[in-house]
């Protein structure tokens, strides 16, 4: 007969404290430093230290990399903030990446059309407004087709990425300078119409502001607000929310509504705030990264600001070791993966306990 | 050759590309997980292939074709299987998320294959592509005679063994899960692992391996890309998204294997289209590249529209299974 | 504030150059230029530690932030070699006017009025040209071994884009087949993109099975190459030697060698003199050459042929764009000029490519090339 | 000479988290018996049961098999011994047929041959005497089918010892006889059976000996034949318990709801309501009855705006005498026009309560509109949930534990509690007591009462005959879909009733 199990399992019958979730996740982050640290070692055989040092440096080494960083953060954000109530309702939306390049491509195309048509700032809130309803309409879509005929949402928003991208690339054939460069370059390089300005002195002052608004609206609505309470129910159980006379097909599309058009919005934070341009790289795989924060930051959104940081952070780290070490750039997305792993593993301390069976 | 062969041609090899990711997911997904880690698998078996090939044919002056075939097989699988071993670490023995577990996984994979992918061209003496000749020869031989039937010939045996080797996949694959005790168990599994485990099947086993295999399956498909199709050779981000079209291909097979094949070949055929209508502008173009994705919602629209259940996927696809939970 | 135009020069050691590049080392075009920048290391004697490359840069806000960040990490002079990059690189050239800035493909430089802005480019339609001389020549090989016949003898070509330089490019490749080969015709496929393995295999297939039997390419990737080694038809590749994906069908491939750039510019810094704002050089200067002849596949007499057109091309004698060696709707081409600018190109009898300003400027439809037109 | 059981327990302990779930339990099953489990929600029947199925594995203690000590470490390792458990919830898998479910997990030859594993099957049905179509797919079969595809599984396993976990509680009274015949004859063939029942009557009625738990302990097995339900109960809750339902005198009774032809239809387009007619008054509890399955849910449901009714009408009357439409209005409609319809459904969590939250949040799934503004009230929520906590002695380390990690008995309490709270002039209520033990219970029935008191019409559907005969003032009987008679509560019998439960059955699989 077989030997007894020797590591008991059980879930925990209360979530772990926030204390302790910390120094599980604080741990995990630890040992995910130890393995890219020796993952890195044993690729350039540099000293250890000077790994992280590098590491330190890449993300906080200057006051413009610090500035980079934080922009970074807020896009990632603000994605993830799009994301948690479409999560919170159990609707995975990975559709984020197309979300956020129609909604740039909609800034851009108010900034190339209607650029020197309107004042700086109406300008600017045209393009805030037209990128909200282009994600918004792009998140929509599947939401439609989910509310009434049940359609796997993943899928139809991965596929819709990708026509998003296809999209871009057709309005690209337009805005091309010069004619069949397929570059769209920077939009109104002299006059600086749809830019963000600055803000208290600020390059991104204004990204951050946008974004941390969306942070804290966010966690309001889920979390005091009667709309949030119904995402919550329909994401718990469809036929509770039919019971308690919640109309599930209009919930869902709204909050499919919410979460697009905030994506899109990050679009604009992007276009407007930072790039300036247009391009199928706009969203640049943060859509799927956001999925991951939104995800281990279980829909609260103050803890989302730290999880993304945390992930631009070692991102920007990781490519400085790169540059440095004349790696390959591509082994900041390994390191990025195996911190991931690692983060991602942890949820089970947080969700179980494991102690050794008594003899 | 007239252009219509060419296109069938071309179509088929595009399409064998994505079958073997979507054999691989079937087999997943059959056991209750949704692997969307997929994508970055089949790079990290693209590379491991061409790495051990690669590394082969550098410390010996007289590669033999045979052996650089069996490093890079071996290689790729075992590579993948890793990819396979995270996830299945991750979702199996640690419930975690599986969308989330996949997602990183593909960032992970994907960052693994480019960065591989640039590195052993530096060791190479950065000639910029790196090339395995007698490999990749041996993965591009077609069956001599053959090919030169009239018609037949060019559309049906002019290609190499992979191409072969993924279309009986598909077949066993078929005959496993639908005809033996062994397939009936691990379909149970994915609709329903308690009853599986009720019924004495060891779940986690058949999901470690399971998952596992089919991860090793979708490697090959990447061993294909870089071997057969490329010639040997690695380009950065060069696979694209065939992943997610092998992902996206599960279902539109209905987690049939030899539905997939018929559309493997569909979407190959997609995948090309533009490039055989004439007269297409620019910008056209880029519509008719959207047309993979645009018929997979189409397609998953309608099976949503059909309600049979026999359509419908595993019902535990995507959930952890926890023998003490309720 | 101007160290480096004023004569005084930087000495050797203090030197510190940044590099950004579109791809890695694993994409052609990124490769050749990070062997330039070790050709100039290896020429003035720059130690690795001078020299801070960046791989993978986009062509948004990240070309900025790099650029920038080179800067401030004290990079005197800082590459660029994407055409996207262009207008970050302008950002922060207005930002850091003591550093210099030099930006392959680019044309913005001289209209810009920073002084410390630079375009680069070589007179790679020479090498083209000289390619298409050997394909000229393997064509006129199978029409006598009756493999095609002077009616169907067309190539294909593999295009990224539709503008000036990738059209530049084909038609100099274009009339150097033409000029060994006359009743040579050419089709134009874009991949719309400019590295993509499998859009560049892909549309090569598309083009064979359009009856092409002659590929060459203006795309990164050795796709074209392989699928041509596939279906046996002969290819000229770009960047880097194609035979190792194609052994037996590489004719050549039309290359730059940028170290002649980065060594004129890096040699300028230590001197202490000015870089020009738009420096093109070919052929005679070694900034051009086309990858050494695959003896197995290209025509007997290849070589001899194209010692000659070499010399011809170095001495002036021939010109790339003479207008008499082709028309554009039937008719010979008299003048050009750009969209809002009065420069006319055409003159001498030639067509006056990257003489005023290092990008090419030839983008007419000529006639005997068909392309998609928008 | 010291008897060999089939199976006993030792000492056999098992907690969860904080919760002791069994504590130091003895059991001993003899061969050819049937040995009955009794005791109240969360005393830690499944679990022991549980761990006899290698689902879980025993903090401490010893199982011995036939005078053998074994280790049961998984489902696998106890079907190697012989013993076979037909679960609460069925584990079967949908879209495979009945041969396929049966034949799952068995070594063999690996090329599946399934028309010879029909034909070994088919055998054994036979023997056995089941009605089973070994090539139905799951989902396309009845309560009664699903339970047969289980039983036949164990046999077919060889299970020389079988464990049944409230089998009954879906069933209909004729189901369960039936059931009984089986597992009697299984006994005289030599099996060992352990049962698990709430019914005190099937208790005694079934078993050979009688074991009770009380919170997690053993406390004693008695031989059937010096049992009776007072005794059972007194020993299972540990205190004398009143078993007697009261039945107040309807007072004020006024006609609220008239319900006037109702269809409905399922999604396979199958009528579920069939010209229905029915009043419903204030001051009274109507009872429901019918086999499984004849549309007592889908009544319920047709009067809460949750199904779709097809033609007909339902009528609310308000003391005014005025007179509101509610069908064609849904449930959200209904709850805007402020009609007070209180729904306590068949599925409580799933449908009533959302299992990961707390309770709370699930009070404000009644409420969550009240207020202006967009924002929540949680305050008032809160009170109630102390309230209903407090009132109704919820067992609950605190109310914002999850409500999922609650016994079903302590669950229905919340879900009637918050139910009743609404002030409802109509309460719905289906299965009340589904799976609830005997003292928590009667609670619910007093609750009812007490609704029944203060005017309100109380509609409910039990499938207890006996409790409905004595709870109810009135008694409506469906037949497959369509009202076969309504009968005065204090004069029926249950074989009346019987019989109007079949009136009309057109050959189905219930009753042949
Ligand atoms: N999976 C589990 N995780 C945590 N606690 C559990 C689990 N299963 C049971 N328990 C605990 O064990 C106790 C006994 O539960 P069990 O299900 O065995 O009761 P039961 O006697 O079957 O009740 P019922 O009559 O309601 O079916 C419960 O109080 C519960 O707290
Ligand atoms: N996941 C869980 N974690 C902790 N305790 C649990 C869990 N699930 C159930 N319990 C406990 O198990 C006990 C019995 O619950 P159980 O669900 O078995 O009741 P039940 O009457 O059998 O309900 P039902 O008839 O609906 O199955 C309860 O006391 C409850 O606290
Ligand atoms: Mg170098
Ligand atoms: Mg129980």
């Amino acid at each position: 007969m077989n030997k007894e199990p020797f590591l008991q399992v059980s879930k925990r019958r209360n979530k772990a404290g926030w204390q302790e979730r910390l120094l599980i996740r604080f741990i995990a982050l630890i040992l995910a430093l130890i393995v890219c640290g020796a993952v890195i070692v044993a690729l350039v055989k540099m000293n250890p230290v000077d790994v992280y040092k590098a590491i330190w440096d890449g993300a906080m080494g200057s006051e413009r990399r610090i500035w980079q960083t934080i922009r970074d953060t807020m896009v990632l954000l603000c994605i993830a903030i799009g994301l948690a109530p479409a999560f919170k309702m159990k609707f995975w939306n990975i559709g984020a990446e197309g979300q956020i390049l129609i909604g740039g491509a909609c800034s851009a195309a108010v900034m190339i059309y209607a650029g020197d048509k309107m004042s700086p700032v109406i300008l600017l809130i045209v393009m805030f407004i037209a990128s909200a309803l282009g994600g918004m309409i792009w998140g929509m879509i599947p939401a439609v087709f989910k509310a009434y005929w049940n359609t796997n949402e993943t899928l139809f928003t991965l596929m819709l990425n990708y026509v998003a991208m296809q999209v871009v690339t057709y309005c690209i054939v337009f805005w091309e300078n010069p004619k069949g460069s397929n570059t769209v370059g920077i939009i109104n390089q002299a006059t600086q119409a749809g830019w963000l300005p600055e803000l208290f002195g600020q390059k991104y002052g204004w990204n951050v502001l946008i974004v941390l608004i969306l942070t804290v609206g966010m966690f309001i609505y889920l979390k005091y607000c009667k709309q949030g309470y119904e995402i919550a129910v329909v994401g718990e159980s469809e036929n509770t929310a039919k019971y308690a006379g919640i109309h599930v097909k209009k919930v869902i599309i709204r909050t499919m509504a919410i979460s697009g058009a905030i994506c899109g919005i990050a679009g604009f934070v992007i276009v407007s705030g930072a790039s300036h341009t247009i391009s199928t790289a706009t969203a640049g795989g943060r859509g799927f990264t956001a999925i991951i924060v939104a995800w281990l930051s279980k829909f609260n959104t103050f803890i989302m600001v730290a999880v993304s940081f945390g992930i631009v952070f070692m991102n920007q780290g990781a490519v400085q070791i790169a540059t440095q070490y004349g790696l390959n750039e591509n082994a900041s997305d390994v390191i990025l993966g195996i911190i991931l792993f690692f983060l991602i593993g942890a949820e089970f301390f947080i969700n179980y306990r494991v102690k050794r069976t008594k003899k | 050759m007239s252009v219509l062969t060419i296109f069938i041609q071309k179509a088929i090899v595009q399409g064998i590309c994505i079958l073997y990711g979507a054999l691989g997911e079937i087999m997943t997904e059959k056991s209750g997980n949704l692997n969307l880690g997929i994508p970055g698998i089949m790079y990290m078996g693209g590379i491991a292939g061409l790495m051990g090939a690669f590394l082969y044919e550098k410390d010996n002056p007289n590669p033999n074709a045979f052996i650089g075939v069996l490093i890079s097989f071996v290689c790729a699988f075992a590579c993948a299987m890793i990819g396979g071993l995270i996830y299945s670490i991750l979702t199996i023995t640690l419930r975690v998320n599986q969308n989330v577990t996949g997602l990183a996984l593909t960032i992970f994979g994907t960052g693994f294959g480019n960065f591989f992918g640039g590195s052993i061209s530096k060791l190479a003496g950065g000639v910029g592509q790196i090339s395995v000749k007698v490999t990749g020869s041996a993965y591009t031989a077609k069956i001599p005679g053959l090919s030169k039937i009239p018609v037949i010939g060019p559309i049906l045996f002019n290609y190499g063994f992979m191409t072969y080797l993924c279309v009986i996949v598909a077949v066993v694959l078929s005959f496993f899960l639908f005809k033996t005790r062994a397939g009936l168990n691990l379909r149970a599994i994915g609709e329903n692992p308690g009853t599986a485990d009720a019924a004495g099947i060891n779940v986690i086993k058949y999901k470690y391996l399971s998952t596992c295999i089919g991860a090793g399956l979708a490697g090959l498909g990447g061993l294909y890309f870089v071997m057969e199709y490329s010639g040997g050779t690695w380009t950065d981000n060069g696979f694209g998204d065939r992943g997610w079209l092998a992902v996206a291909l599960v279902i539109f097979a209905l987690w049939k294997p030899l539905n997939a094949i018929w559309g493997a070949f569909l979407f190959g055929a997609l995948y090309i289209l533009y490039l055989y209508i004439p007269g297409l502008g620019r910008s056209m173009q880029e519509v008719f590249k959207a047309l993979p994705y645009v018929v997979t919602i189409i397609v998953l629209v309608f099976t949503s529209f059909r309600k049979k259940k026999e359509h419908q996927p595993p019902a535990g696809l995507g959930l952890p299974y926890f023998r003490e939970e309720r | 504030s101007d160290d480096s135009e004023s004569g005084k020069g930087i000495a050797k050691e203090d030197l510190k150059i940044g590099a950004i590049y579109i791809g890695d080392e694993n994409e052609g075009y990124t490769a050749a230029h990070m062997a330039g920048i070790d050709e100039m290391q290896e020429a003035l004697g720059i130690d690795d530690s001078q020299v801070i490359e960046k791989t993978l840069i986009g062509e948004d806000e990240g070309c900025y932030d790099a650029a920038a960040d080179l800067a401030d990490q004290g990079c005197q002079i800082i590459f660029a070699n994407s055409f996207g990059h262009e207008t970050y690189i302008l950002e922060a050239a207005g930002e850091y006017p003591d550093v210099q800035f030099c930006h392959a493909t680019g044309t913005q430089a001289a209209s810009s009025g920073l002084s410390n802005m630079h375009n680069y480019f070589t007179n790679i339609y020479e090498a083209r040209y000289v390619s298409g001389v050997v394909a000229g020549l393997k064509l006129n090989q199978m029409i006598e071994d009756g493999t095609i016949t002077e009616d169907n003898c067309k190539m294909g070509y593999v295009g990224a884009f539709p503008y000036a330089e990738v059209i530049s490019g084909y038609t100099s490749f274009y009339l150097g087949a033409k000029s060994v080969c006359p009743s040579v015709t050419m089709e134009v496929k874009y991949t719309n993109s400019w590295a993509s393995f499998d859009l560049e295999k892909e549309c090569a297939d598309a083009l064979i099975s359009d009856g092409c039997v002659l590929i060459s390419q203006h795309a990164d990737t050795t796709g074209a190459p392989t699928a041509c080694e596939a279906a046996g038809v002969p290819c000229v590749g770009y960047n880097i030697d194609m035979t190792s994906v194609a052994p037996n069908t590489a004719l050549t491939s039309a290359s730059m060698d940028w170290g002649v750039y980065y060594t004129y510019a890096v040699q300028c810094m230590l001197d202490g003199t000015a870089i020009d704002t738009d420096w093109c050089k070919g052929f005679s200067d070694g900034a051009d050459k086309i990858t050494p002849l695959n003896e197995k596949v290209v025509a007997e007499g290849t070589d001899e042929k194209v010692k000659e057109v070499e010399d011809a091309l170095a001495d002036g004698s021939l010109h790339v764009f003479d207008t008499s060696t082709f028309t554009v709707d039937g008719k010979e081409l008299t003048t050009y000029k750009k969209d809002g600018s009065d420069t006319e190109y055409v003159s001498d009898g030639y067509f006056h490519e990257s003489e005023y300003g290092s990008a090419p400027a030839f983008d007419v439809a000529i006639d005997g090339i068909t392309s998609i037109t928008e | 000479m010291e008897e060999t059981y089939a199976l006993e327990l030792r000492d056999i302990s098992k907690r969860f988290g904080s919760v002791q779930a069994n504590d130091h339990v003895n059991l001993t099953l003899r061969k050819s018996e049937i040995l009955a489990i009794l005791g109240e929600n969360g005393s830690g029947k499944t679990t022991l049961m549980n761990m006899i199925y290698g689902i879980y594995y025993p903090d401490e203690g010893h199982i011995f098999v036939n005078g053998k000590e074994v280790k049961i470490r998984s489902p696998k390792d106890s079907y190697e011994l012989g013993i076979g458990m037909v679960h609460q919830h069925f584990k079967l898998v949908d879209v495979l047929t009945a041969a396929e479910n049966i034949v799952l997990g068995l070594p063999g030859k690996a090329r599946l041959n399934m028309k010879k594993i029909t034909e070994d099957i088919q055998k054994l049905v036979n023997k056995y005497g089941f009605d089973l179509d070994l090539s139905k797919k799951i989902y396309e079969m009845s309560v009664s089918e699903k339970q047969t595809v289980e039983i036949v599984k164990m046999l077919y396993r060889g299970a020389r010892i079988l464990i049944l976990d409230e089998p009954t509680a879906v069933l209909t009274p004729q189901e369960a006889d039936r059931l009984f015949d089986i597992l009697r004859n299984m006994r005289d063939d030599g099996c060992s059976i352990i049962i698990i029942t709430h019914k005190l009557q099937e208790v005694l009625a079934l078993s050979d000996r009688v074991a009770i738990l009380r919170k997690g302990q053993y406390i004693d097995t008695v031989e059937t034949a010096q049992a009776n339900v007072q005794s059972l109960s007194e020993m299972m809750v540990g205190a004398k318990v009143d078993l007697n339902i009261e039945r107040p005198k309807p007072e004020n009774v006024k006609p609220r709801l008239i319900i006037d032809g109702i269809n409905c239809k399922d999604k396979e387009n199958v009528k579920t309501l069939d010209d229905v007619d029915l009043t419903v008054n204030t001051g009274e509890i109507l009872g429901i009855a019918g086999i499984s399955g004849s549309g007592q849910k889908e009544l319920l449901e047709a009067i809460a705006g949750l199904q779709n009714v097809e033609s007909g009408s339902i009528r609310l009357l308000d003391d005014n005498g005025g007179e509101m439409e509610l069908s064609g209005m849904d449930s959200i409609s209904i709850n805007e026009a402020g009609i007070s319809l209180a729904f306590v459904p068949e599925d409580r969590i799933g449908m009533g309560l959302v299992g990961d939250m707390d309770m709370t949040d699930n009070m404000m799934i009644r409420s969550y509109r009240n207020g202006k503004g967009p924002f929540l009230d949680r305050k008032g929520p809160r009170a109630l949930a102390e309230k209903i906590k407090d009132q109704l002695e919820v067992m609950t380390p605190s109310i914002s534990a999850p409500v999922r990690q609650m016994s079903g008995g302590n669950v229905q309490k919340v879900l009637v509690g918050r139910e009743i709270a609404q002030n409802p002039k109509v309460l719905l209520v289906a299965f009340p007591t589904r799976g609830v033990d005997i003292n928590t219970s009667h609670v619910i029935y007093q609750l009812l009462n007490e609704q029944k008191k203060k005017g309100v019409a109380v509609v409910c559907v039990i499938e207890d005959l006996d409790v409905v005969l004595e709870l109810c003032d009135r008694i409506a009987v469906l037949c497959g879909g369509k009202i076969s008679g309504v009968v005065d509560g204090r004069t029926a019998t249950k074989e009346g009733i019987g019989l109007l439960m079949t009136k009309h059955e057109k050959g189905g699989v219930v009753n042949e």
